[in-house]
């Protein structure tokens, strides 16, 4: 279970959320410029809240009155960037081992050949990442997130620049690793079909704000 | 002393001693078994090396006073030093320059010699040429008229380069540097009286190798002298 | 013209040993300090850019007394290293190296600091999910990141190693076979008329060496870069 | 101690004009000879390549030389600079700033063209299409995207022209008011063994504006990455 | 009009594309990695092509066997990119107004109010790109392109990370300027209904060449 309580302030912005994640699931929602990417970037540790605190699963990630602030690299959270964020300097092969290496786990064959199947990068393992078409990279990035076995994902539109065909391979996929591997997510996305599938739970936020009850109503309303 | 076998002799010297000095060493390696290396540099840098412990056997200064520096922290052995070579200052010009045998005394018209143009000379405040250049325009009563035309170089070699390119139309060098640059000719000598006596001073460290004793010997033997006068130096204290 | 003679040869052994020592430590170091200037606040900075500068505005001669006055026999480094280690830098050619590195210091570490300071964060950050450490961030992420300015650096250092003479002539002197590199040679040949032959030998030998450097550098250089650019 | 001497005041005046000099009339040569090697693929690139670098790797003395040989009244150029436009170098402050800017000039061209071989071609690609021909792209992509780059070797090469002596009075000699500056004098010092204290000041000086210059460039370069992150 | 004969290779991939786009907005269609991003790179004049020619409105902006490729920036047409490419050292204002100083156009007070409303970014003029959301940026990206006034426009996935609402915003526009302005398009999308809302021609890529028939079956194939 993940419980947010925090405040924010970028610029002009204020962002300002409270919400329990009890189900596996939660999707983040709402238009371009609310504050998505803001929040799992707290989450993940990128950005530090002004004040307020997260907890994951019973541990602390972030306190502010007690001056607790998880490193990133321990928090054990994977993270598909809205921008894909690859290593330029790595091909795929090295960018997918990358989490792997870092944390000392051991090969998985399995789960190695299921993720490169399901993404179709199999055919890319020696490219680097300017030699991959936009769809590609965001491939990559996603299997660079799974391979790295986190406790947690956070999925910043992950299938955004992904064609349907592809979305029909990936979303099931995580529909297991939600329903199997119990995996909690925040997940982002425009998409309504794609939200009312895989998420149990949908947080509304406009402008900052968590808004109070993500109706259907409110749904349909964005989603025009 | 005994003559030791094989030893390395590591002489410190003045850079503008260099050509002499290689022949000298040459022909002293040719009769002895010991090597003499040289370090070349200005004696200002020899002097302060020296001083924090350089393994130098002998120091050959350019002038008077960097030795004085090294002797006066009991750094070389008083009994084996000794004013080994002298040199004499003249005026040179462009070897294409219309001046020649100019007499230089105090009625020198410096203004008219260099029509505008500056006097090359070697740093007036450090350099030892430069030092006995001032010394020799102040006894002159030329240096109030002299200074404000000088360009000084970082040494005699870089003022003889700017008379050789012409830059500048007079300057003033030791006689073995002009004698050995084609490009310049000599127009005058300094009278020796007008500036104190341009010595090369020579001393034996105090913490030398024995086989430092033979070469400091064979500095001041005939041999030597040959090759030092025909470098141009004067010798001023030879035999023993 | 070009059969070298003994000494030239010890000169050039010389100057590319005293140069590739130096640069190669000043390199680990260099990678501190670009870092420490690139990603860190501190206090005491400002005093630390000032005096990796330093040895680029004083003149050489001055780096050079420096340098006799504290890693010479008498001085309290050097004297501490002699008696500890048994390290002697006094006129031997690891001084040389000393002086070559502390010249070339200030020219190795801005191409790298420049280089660590154009890295993408985001790319860290990345890194960081994964579970990277800052050490291992340091070592898979910035510094292939930072490679053509750490090549860029390397080879600036290891130029003005090779052409350094000021700072060393003055540290360690200039005896042949043991500190006398091929710069200080020339320099040395400058100082007398009948030397500008031989200098010039020495010359077009310095030119040659450090055009090798170059287009190694350049080949390193280009294939780093090719590298990022999916070439 | 510190109050300076008329002749101290001028050495500072003199250094502080020729190395802004110097550095000023580097700068846009730089960035042609820096865009060149990082974007052009021409003959002689490596020859270019090769020669930016010379003075680095030899001893400035022989820069110096080279100088009067090409500049001075009998060099070529500097015959024809005289003749044709009536520039004269030799025993002005303008050749000290000649040299210094020749000693500089690798220093400069390096920070700057590897700040623009790190830039992202593809943000260049996206200026073409909004219609910017190939020299409107460099004046407003290319060089402010190199400015952190072009900050760094403009200190680089101030600093080393505030420092730079060997070359210049081999070139211009040492005048006081017209071609001494600070190095010059302090090296000048350095040959006496009286002048160590005289010596020192000049140091500390030079330390000082060093530093400024330093803080300054600091200060841009904070402004100017400040701005791509965005904070 | 515009005609496109071309055969490229990157790496392994080759493209073949030969098609003439007659209506005034073409869609290309098909999966991540298909080529489509390469193939208006090349009309865009970003790529040069191995082979073949490209034709806008009788102007050849390429031929290989005559040597003609007109340079970038004399082709005056639009890019969105899929990236957004934004000016990282200007704002949001200057990143907008750089077409214009480009070429030299004079200010157009009417359609620039106009553009920004649509886009919803006349608040973020005195940002860096650096300080916008992904969707933010993807806006300005849009009206960057629209407000060089090209003659023709090139858009890679434009609308892929907006939520649903700026989408209701933006198609209108580029459907007003595909009709009052006679704007032609090469739109690359994702989203069926996107596309079958704006394109008159959708062309379909697979694998590096433009499939024969694109009937609405493979359409749905594509986008299950
Ligand atoms: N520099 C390169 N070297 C090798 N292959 C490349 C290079 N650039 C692109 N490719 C390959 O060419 C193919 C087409 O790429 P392109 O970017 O055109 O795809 P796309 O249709 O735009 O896909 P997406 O929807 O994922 O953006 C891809 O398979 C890609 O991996
Ligand atoms: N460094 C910053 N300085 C000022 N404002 C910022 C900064 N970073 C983000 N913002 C603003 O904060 C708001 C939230 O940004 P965020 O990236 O969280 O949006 P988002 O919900 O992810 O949007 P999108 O769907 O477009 O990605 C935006 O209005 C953005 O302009
Ligand atoms: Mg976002
Ligand atoms: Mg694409």
């Amino acid at each position: 279970m993940l419980t947010v309580d925090i405040d924010k302030t970028l610029g002009t912005f204020r962002l300002t959320a409270q919400f329990e994640a009890a189900d596996r699931v939660t999707a983040l929602f709402g238009q371009s410029g609310a504050g998505k990417t803001s929040l799992i970037n707290m989450v993940g540790g990128l950005v530090a809240p002004d004040r307020g605190r997260i907890v994951l699963d019973g541990e602390v990630l972030f306190d502010a009155a007690r001056r607790i602030n998880v490193p990133v690299h321990r928090r054990r959270i994977g993270y598909v960037f809205q921008e894909g964020r690859l290593f330029p300097h790595l091909d795929v092969r090295r960018n997918l081992d990358y989490g792997r290496w870092m944390r000392g786990l051991a090969h998985d064959a399995q789960a190695h050949t299921h993720i490169l199947a399901m993404l179709d990068i199999g055919d890319l393992m020696d490219r680097r990442p300017a030699q991959l078409s936009g769809g590609e990279r965001q491939r990559v990035a996603i299997g660079r997130a799974l391979l790295m076995q986190p406790r947690m994902l956070l999925l910043d539109e992950p299938l955004a620049s992904l064609d349907a065909a592809r979305k029909a391979e990936i979303l099931p996929y995580l529909e297991r690793l939600r329903d199997d591997a119990g995996m909690p997510m925040l997940y982002v996305s425009h998409d309504r079909a794609e939200v009312a599938r895989i998420a149990q739970t949908i947080l509304h936020i406009a402008d900052g704000r968590i808004m109070p009850r993500p109706t259907a109503d409110a749904l349909f309303a964005v989603d025009a | 002393p005994a003559q030791a076998q094989n030893q390395t002799i590591t002489v410190f010297a003045a850079a503008s001693m260099k050509d002499a000095l290689d022949a000298a060493d040459k022909a002293y390696m040719q009769d002895h078994k010991d090597k003499v290396v040289v370090s070349y540099t200005a004696s200002s840098a020899l002097a302060k090396q020296i001083e924090q412990g350089a393994p130098a056997d002998l120091f050959i200064s350019a002038d008077v006073q960097w030795m004085d520096y090294v002797a006066k922290a009991k750094l070389i052995d008083p009994g084996r030093r000794v004013n080994l070579l002298g040199n004499t200052l003249v005026m040179i010009a462009p070897d294409d320059s219309k001046l020649s045998n100019i007499k230089i005394d105090s009625s020198l018209d410096l203004a008219k010699l260099t029509s505008g143009g500056r006097i090359a000379v070697a740093d007036t405040k450090a350099v030892p040429a430069g030092l006995y250049t001032k010394a020799a325009f102040e006894k002159l009563g030329l240096w109030s008229k002299a200074e404000p035309q000088l360009a000084q170089a970082e040494n005699v070699r870089a003022a003889l380069a700017l008379v050789a390119r012409a830059e500048a139309p007079i300057g003033v060098v030791y006689s073995t540097d002009a004698k050995a640059e084609p490009k310049v000719k000599i127009v005058g000598t300094f009278p020796a009286n007008s500036h104190p006596a341009i010595i090369y001073p020579v001393a034996v460290t105090a913490k030398a190798k024995p086989a430092t004793g033979a070469y400091y010997d064979f500095l001041r033997s005939d041999k030597a002298k040959a090759i030092f006068t025909q470098y141009g130096f004067a010798v001023l204290n030879s035999g023993s | 013209m070009f059969s070298l003679t003994p000494e030239e040869w010890m000169a050039i052994e010389l100057s590319l040993r005293v140069a590739i020592v130096a640069t190669l430590f000043a390199l680990p170091l260099g990678l501190v300090v670009a870092y420490l200037l690139a990603r860190k606040d501190f206090w005491g900075k400002a005093l630390l850019d000032g005096l990796v500068h330093l040895p680029l505005v004083l003149p050489p001669v001055v780096t050079g007394y420096f340098l006799l006055l504290t890693f010479g026999r008498r001085g309290p480094v050097g004297h501490f290293l002699e008696q500890t280690f048994g390290i002697v830098f006094a006129f031997r050619w690891t001084g040389a190296a000393l002086a070559c590195g502390v010249m070339g210091f200030p020219l190795m570490v801005r191409p790298i600091r420049l280089a660590m300071e154009s890295i993408d964060r985001k790319i860290e950050d990345a890194a960081s999910t994964l579970g990277a450490d800052p050490f291992w961030r340091f070592v898979t992420v910035t510094l292939p990141l930072s490679l053509p300015g750490i090549i860029a650096g390397t080879l600036l250092c290891f130029a003005k190693a090779l052409g350094e003479f000021g700072a060393t002539i003055t540290f360690v002197s200039n005896i042949p076979g043991e500190t006398q590199t091929i710069s200080a040679a020339i320099y040395t040949l400058t100082q007398v008329p009948s030397g500008d032959a031989a200098a010039l030998r020495l010359v077009i030998i310095a030119t040659i060496i450090s055009l090798i450097a170059l287009m190694l550098s350049e080949f390193l250089a280009r294939r780093a870069t090719a590298r990022f650019h999916g070439l």
